[in-house]
């Protein structure tokens, strides 16, 4: 979600082998720079082998081109990543989420399980509850809420949207990216 | 042994092979109903369409069948038609019989044993009846296809109903939010004013005509009140 | 369809594509120029004949500038015969290769599904040609003047066009010869009539 | 069928595994072991594809020590779970996935007990408790009642012994024997319940 | 022979729907036991080679048609006698495929004051059935001027239950309650199994449940600790079982019949036992 | 220096396919890929061609993306709608953008369309239809404007007025009815807008806004959203909650200033 000047991106905690529960506090939300986060839905062990990926080539980028990743230009690696296995796909959706380290411009999108990205100016969602992430989110957001007030914002959707879905839930983490810095909060959510 | 006669397996239907006849098709369109304390809105959009063709612009699936309750339908029209169709049928039979008006839990009741009735051959068809009980506050009843229902303070069907939910659950259920009070299963009834409910309902389909292709053109609005029921019909979008 | 007459052949083709019940291209043009007086109908898979055309249409050009010059029809056609049959499992081309050339002159070669190659005095191919065999051969007399073969093919691919709902729209000829090639154009409101119920 | 069960205590791993090796319907042997010691503060145990279990966690088992001798230090617990689901990961797309459920645990000089969770698809995560197969079922929750953080071996083994009890009393399979190890500062151990 | 002409073509009056049986059919208004003319109860069938398997492919969650109408599923109940009586306690949990459909549906049937039916598998079936059970239940105590036994009603359900097997009931129900004999439990579900015991659990989140209530029952446990024992067991399944939550619902049977103990949202049971973790 | 570009090494790995194959075999059911319904067309007039597009992408029956670009960059004087898989349309468009650019650079002359639409009909081919993407190629060139639709198994038609994805029948019908040749460019604009209306209007598939592209002889006109007819209505209420609504467990801040490093094993004796 796009605030005033500032970005959040928030997810459930569970990890599941289908009905049983098995963890609860298992983000998938990994800082990739310090404005940039990429949140990463779907199959828990490519959602760790695409961390290692996308943290190996940030890095590997920052060394190389002496500046940090913008994310537009993140965006791109992470679609050509996916795109890559067009006809053996990573099953996962994933979202990335920052500011731009120049501009501090506020940047959000998501792509598909093969790189189609999603240029959104509000919001995007993405996981197994991602109907529920849209009826809330069209419903709730406005422009330019400021960080305290898009804090609150995303935690509802992400929160009301869980209830609503048997297999996501069991805790949420929600960061909010101001140019000064990064606030992160465990909600208090429905453990059923 | 008076329930089946025979064993299901034996009985005599057609042995022709059928071809990949689907009885059922989903027509798509999106209910929602609230209970207040003394009133019960049902809204639900007029979009019919098959596939990703647009049928009709203007095809009600929310009927009055009395003063005090509204049945809105959604899923395989000719199915939702026929239950219609059957309630009124049967709720004529009751007044003849009975000399009263059917109260909205009784033909709550009633609806589900005729549905179950058809547990072997559902109707592909999600009811939502909204209407006052008997001391007058809101009701709001809640289907699956073959007749388990329950009470609630609002609900939505249909098949945007996995986006409007959510907000109905946040918005009139007040859920997850702190200091807030939670509206319990004791007293079913959504504390809100009808205006403010109203403007629950409309920003509800918009954000469904938003995300959802089968949901659009008019939305058509049902309010019982004691003093009746009022219809009113807004416009969506129609892309 | 493609039939030889006296001096040349003439070739000629309905002008639909469709795609499931949509017709996607109601004036397309089947005949596909492969040489200066080379050509060839399409039917079957769009995708696959206009890929099966352009790659023989790439070697037809090597040919000529190899041996400086025009390849014979003959050639043209075993050169299909040679893509259609080796890859008749992926493939869904059914192909009529017309032409005129200074050794054998008029030469109509018909390609089926399976990537046979017969030389015929006449050849018809596609889904409407199975209702007017019996009309081809009823009408089809060999040494025919120019003016009674373009009559006779513009005949049999209208007949077809009525019966056959996937042919339609306009009726595209060319008349290939020593002189070269001349296109005819016979637009959907002026085809030749005939008794329908 | 098989069953693995893990818990960090306040200064130990402990490990629990089933001992039977079935075929079908017969067991073909009472004791095996279904753990391999990876380094001398680190246990990994395995249920699943008889062939996958043993050649994977072998082919650790090599590596790792081969790690520790060439690099004189023993790779940590944490090091060795990540190396553990690399390998995991990377299998699933060379070969068909190795059927694999591991439990990993060790102890580590500077940050104490660690149990890691990896299922046959690479999934890691840290754990105070896990469990493999059916036994999950039944554990969890009890896991999730009883269990405290900083345990003591005591009051761990008496959580264990429910846990087996509840096993022999619901679980359809007869598992009659369970081996139990510790690892702890000084190493790896069986011990009795 | 024009009447059988007409027959053929007219629906049999009494499937015209349950309701429209309220007109008086044709074996007389008053005579005989006027409870017979809603009887005859007659399902419509598809008209298809094989309606079982018509019935799969449209209502399965796992056949591989877009199943149009998903029934709700998924849940834990759980019931035990114990020295004092008997204890029944439910989620409140209905999911359509991984949509939770409702969060407060009433898991436990109120089938006459000295009987309750829980409910797991299909909520239609189970409301249905069970419902059907009551009116029974009252006819036999019309008809013998004495409360039905445990053991009979339960034995009622199983039959009704295993006239329609292999047609596609989904329901896993304890039928408890207190008679002559004092208390008594039973386990009833669609493929006409019917089991006497001390302690059940049913539903997706029953092994949850069983490891908690395993470790924690005992015969001699007093009324509040065995409330406490059912409460805490379906709060873990609700915990681990993705298809089960909600709130939970305990009722206590004893002598007097049943009564209603408690409903706690499963969310504030949380929070409370972790609390309770943490501090000692 | 060979113009020639090697095709045959395209990216894609085969890697996952067989593990992906196990893992729905036991029921992990793989995310579906984003697909435009879409309604995309073009159209020659006097001076140059114009293409339209509407700009939903949609994932199953929710519309993922209500204001995304279906018309891609080819050449400066080339320019291609999409439909089909939003990803496929994406980087197909992408890549044989890219091999123009190369083959205008070793040629020095301006790029044509049949170039493009050659390249795109054997890429196309080569991958038999599993690539979905269908495209309609419109651009001038030296020899005067063209417009291609290339189909996802490679076939391509050249025509003068042209309408692809699900709301291309709704937008055929408008064209069939009032196309003439020859038309002066505003008629030819509206004409394309009312085309793409059509689809947005009457398929479930298009929806949001048109865009449009003219390109006539050495100009390029990309009129993003040209047209926005399905504006959002103003909400009722704002739905901004009370600061501190939401149940907070823990909080962390973290200011910007210190890079903070991974946590690296602690070789330390």
């Amino acid at each position: 979600m796009v605030g005033k000047n500032c970005v959040a991106i928030a997810s459930d905690t569970r990890l599941g082998a289908q009905a049983m529960t098995v963890d609860m506090n298992f983000p998938k939300i990994f800082p990739m720079t310090d404005h940039t986060m990429i949140g990463l839905a779907g199959l828990a062990t490519d959602v760790l082998t695409l961390r290692d990926q996308f943290k190996y080539k940030v890095k590997m980028y920052h060394l190389k081109e002496d500046r940090v990743m913008a994310p537009r230009t993140l965006a791109h690696v992470v679609s050509s990543t996916l795109y890559e296995k067009r006809f053996g796909p990573y099953f996962v959706e994933p979202i990335v989420a920052g500011l731009d380290p120049r501009t501090h411009e506020p940047f959000i999108c998501c792509t598909d399980t093969i790189g189609c990205i999603d240029f959104a100016k509000d919001f995007v969602v993405v996981g197994n509850a991602t109907e529920n992430l849209y009826g809330m989110c069209e419903g709730l957001w406005e422009p330019n809420l400021e960080p305290e007030d898009l804090f609150e914002t995303i935690s509802q959707a992400l929160l009301n949207a869980v209830d609503r879905n048997a297999l996501a839930g069991w805790g949420a983490v929600v960061h909010v990216i101001t140019p000064e810095r990064v606030i992160t909060r465990n909600l208090k959510a429905r453990c059923d | 042994m008076d329930m089946l006669a025979t064993n299901p397996a034996v009985h005599p239907t057609s042995t022709a092979k059928q071809a990949a006849f689907s009885p059922y098709a989903d027509h798509g369109g999106t209910n929602l109903a609230i209970a207040g304390a003394d009133y019960c809105i049902l809204a639900s959009d007029t979009r019919q369409s098959s596939g990703y063709n647009i049928n009709t612009r203007f095809a009600p699936k929310t009927f009055k069948l009395s003063d005090k309750s509204v049945l809105a339908t959604a899923g395989c029209q000719p199915d939702c038609n026929m239950v219609v169709t059957r309630v009124k049928h049967s709720m004529k039979g009751y007044k003849y019989t009975h000399n009263k008006e059917m109260s909205t839990p009784a033909i709550a009741q009633m609806l589900s044993i005729m549905l179950y009735q058809k547990r072997f051959f559902p109707y592909y068809d999600f009811n939502i009846l909204g209407g006052l009980d008997e001391e007058g506050k809101g009701c709001v009843f809640c289907y699956d296809a073959v007749g388990s229902y329950e009470r609630v303070p609002c609900n939505a069907y249909g098949s945007a109903s996995a986006l409007i939910q959510p907000f109905l659950d946040n918005q009139v259920r007040n859920k997850n939010q702190q200091g807030k009070e939670k509206v319990t299963e004791f007293d079913p009834v959504a504390r809100l004013s009808i205006d403010e409910a109203m403007r629950i309902v409309k920003d509800a389909f918009t954000s469904a005509t938003e995300r959802d292709i089968y949901t659009g053109d008019f939305l058509q609005i049902f309010i019982v009140t004691s003093a009746g029921v009022e219809e009113q019909l807004h416009p969506l979008k129609r892309d | 369809m493609a039939v030889e007459y006296d001096g040349g052949v003439i070739i000629g083709a309905d002008s639909r594509t469709t795609t499931g019940s949509y017709i996607a291209n109601r004036v397309t043009d089947k005949l596909t120029k492969i040489h200066d007086r080379i050509y060839c109908c399409r039917s079957g898979s769009a995708a696959d004949t206009q890929a099966v055309a352009d790659i023989v249409h790439y070697y037809v050009q090597m040919y000529s500038v190899q041996h400086a010059e025009a390849p014979t029809t003959k050639v043209a056609a075993t050169l299909f015969r040679e893509l259609c049959y080796n890859n008749r499992d992926n493939l869904m081309a059914g192909v009529i290769v017309a032409g005129w050339d200074k050794r054998d002159g008029p030469s109509v070669y018909s390609i089926p599904l399976g990537g046979s190659l017969h030389k015929q005095a006449y050849a018809i191919g596609g889904s409407g040609s199975s209702y007017i065999y019996g009309y081809c051969d009823a009408n089809y007399r060999p040494n025919m003047t120019q003016d009674e073969a373009i009559k006779f093919v513009k005949n049999s691919v209208s007949l077809a066009m009525s019966r056959d709902g996937s042919s339609g729209g306009t009726i595209r000829l060319a008349i290939i010869n020593e002189q070269g090639v001349e296109r005819i154009f016979v637009p959907g409101d002026q085809l030749p009539t005939f008794y329908e119920g | 069928m098989e069953c693995l069960l893990g818990l960090v205590g306040k200064d130990f791993v402990i490990t629990v595994t089933d001992t039977s090796a079935i075929r079908s319907i017969t067991v073909l042997k009472h004791n095996e072991d279904k753990t391999r010691v990876l380094s001398p503060h680190t246990l990994i145990s395995f249920s699943g594809e008889a062939g996958d279990t043993i050649n994977f966690s072998e082919y650790l088992q090599k590596n790792i020590q081969l790690y520790g001798i060439r690099n004189n230090i023993e790779l940590t617990p944490a090091a060795a779970a990540h190396f553990v689901r690399r390998e995991l990961a990377e299998a699933l797309r060379s070969r068909n996935a190795y059927q694999a459920n591991l439990l990993l645990s060790g102890y580590d000089k500077k940050k104490g007990p660690s149990l890691y969770w990896i299922d046959h698809l690479a999934a890691l995560v840290q754990r105070p408790f896990a469990a493999h197969g059916y036994c999950g079922y039944y554990c969890t929750s009890m896991f999730d009642r009883y269990y405290r953080p900083n345990m003591d071996l005591e009051e761990a083994k008496d959580l264990i012994r429910k846990c087996l009890q509840e096993l022999h009393h619901r679980f359809i399979i007869n598992l009659p024997r369970f081996s139990v190890k510790v690892v702890d500062k000084d190493g790896i151990r069986e011990i009795e319940l | 022979m024009i009447s059988d002409i007409v027959a053929q073509y007219t629906t049999p009056e009494a499937s015209l729907g349950f309701g429209s049986e309220a007109l008086p059919s044709q074996r007389g208004f008053l005579s005989g036991d006027v409870a017979h003319q809603f009887n005859s109860l007659a399902f419509d069938l598809p008209r298809t080679q094989d309606p079982v398997d018509f019935l799969h492919t449209y209502t399965d969650v796992k056949s591989a048609e877009d199943n149009l109408i998903k029934l709700a599923h998924g849940t834990t109940t759980l019931a035990f006698k114990y020295a004092s009586g008997v204890v029944v306690a439910t989620d409140s949990r209905a999911t359509q495929g991984s949509v939770i459909s409702s969060q407060s549906v009433k898991k436990v049937i109120e089938i006459n004051p000295y009987l309750l039916g829980t409910m797991a598998g299909g909520a239609a079936d189970c409301a249905f059935w069970e419902r059907e059970l009551g009116r029974r239940c009252r006819l036999y105590e019309l008809r013998n001027k004495e409360r039905i036994s445990v053991a009979a009603a339960s034995k009622l359900l199983a039959n009704m239950v295993y006239s329609y097997k292999g047609m596609g009931l989904s329901m896993g129900t304890m039928i408890s309650g207190w008679d002559k004999t004092g208390p008594n439990l039973f386990y009833v579900d669609n493929d006409g199994l019917r089991l006497k015991g001390d302690l059940f659990s049913v539903g997706s989140g029953a092994t949850y449940a069983y490891g908690v209530l395993d470790s924690g029952y005992n015969h001699e446990l007093s009324k509040a600790d065995a409330i406490e024992l059912g409460k805490r067991s379906i709060y873990h399944a609700t915990h681990r079982d993705a298809y089960s939550g909600g709130s939970v619902r305990v009722f206590h049977i004893n002598e007097s019949g049943w009564e209603f103990i408690s409903l706690t949202d499963v969310d504030d049971l949380h929070w409370e036992y972790t609390d309770q973790a943490r501090a000692p | 220096m060979s113009a020639r570009i090697d095709q045959t090494a395209t990216g894609f790995d085969f890697g996952l396919a067989k593990r992906n194959a196990s893992l729905e075999a036991s029921g992990v059911k793989a995310p579906n890929a984003t697909k435009t319904g879409t309604t995309i067309v073009g159209l020659i007039f006097k001076d140059g061609l114009v293409l339209g597009a509407d700009t939903r992408a949609t994932a199953g029956s929710i519309v993922a993306d209500k204001n995304c670009e279906k018309i891609h960059y080819i050449a400066p004087n080339m320019y291609c709608c999409g439909a089909g898989t939003a990803a496929d349309t994406e980087y197909t468009t992408n890549m044989i953008s890219s091999q123009m650019a190369l083959h205008n650079m070793s040629t020095g002359r301006e790029s044509r369309v049949v170039t493009a639409m050659t390249l795109l009909k054997q890429y196309l081919f080569r991958y038999q239809g599993h690539i979905s993407a269908a495209l309609v190629l419109g651009g001038y060139d030296v020899t005067g404007p063209h417009l291609y639709t290339i189909y996802p198994h490679g076939s391509t038609d050249k025509l003068p007025y042209v309408t692809m994805g699900s709301g291309s029948l709704a937008a055929m019908s408008v064209f069939e009815s009032r196309w003439r040749p020859d038309m002066e460019r505003q008629e030819a604009i509206d004409m394309v807008k009312d085309a793409i209306e059509a689809g947005i209007f009457n398929d479930l598939g298009s929806g949001s806004n048109v865009d449009v592209c003219v390109i006539e002889k050495g100009k390029v006109d990309y009129l993003r959203n040209y047209a926005k007819p399905n504006e959002r209505v103003q909400k009722e209420q704002s739905y901004k909650f009370a600061r501190g609504t939401t149940a907070v467990i823990k909080t962390s801040i973290r200011d910007l200033v210190t890079v903070t490093e991974d946590t690296a094993m602690d070789i330390t004796a």
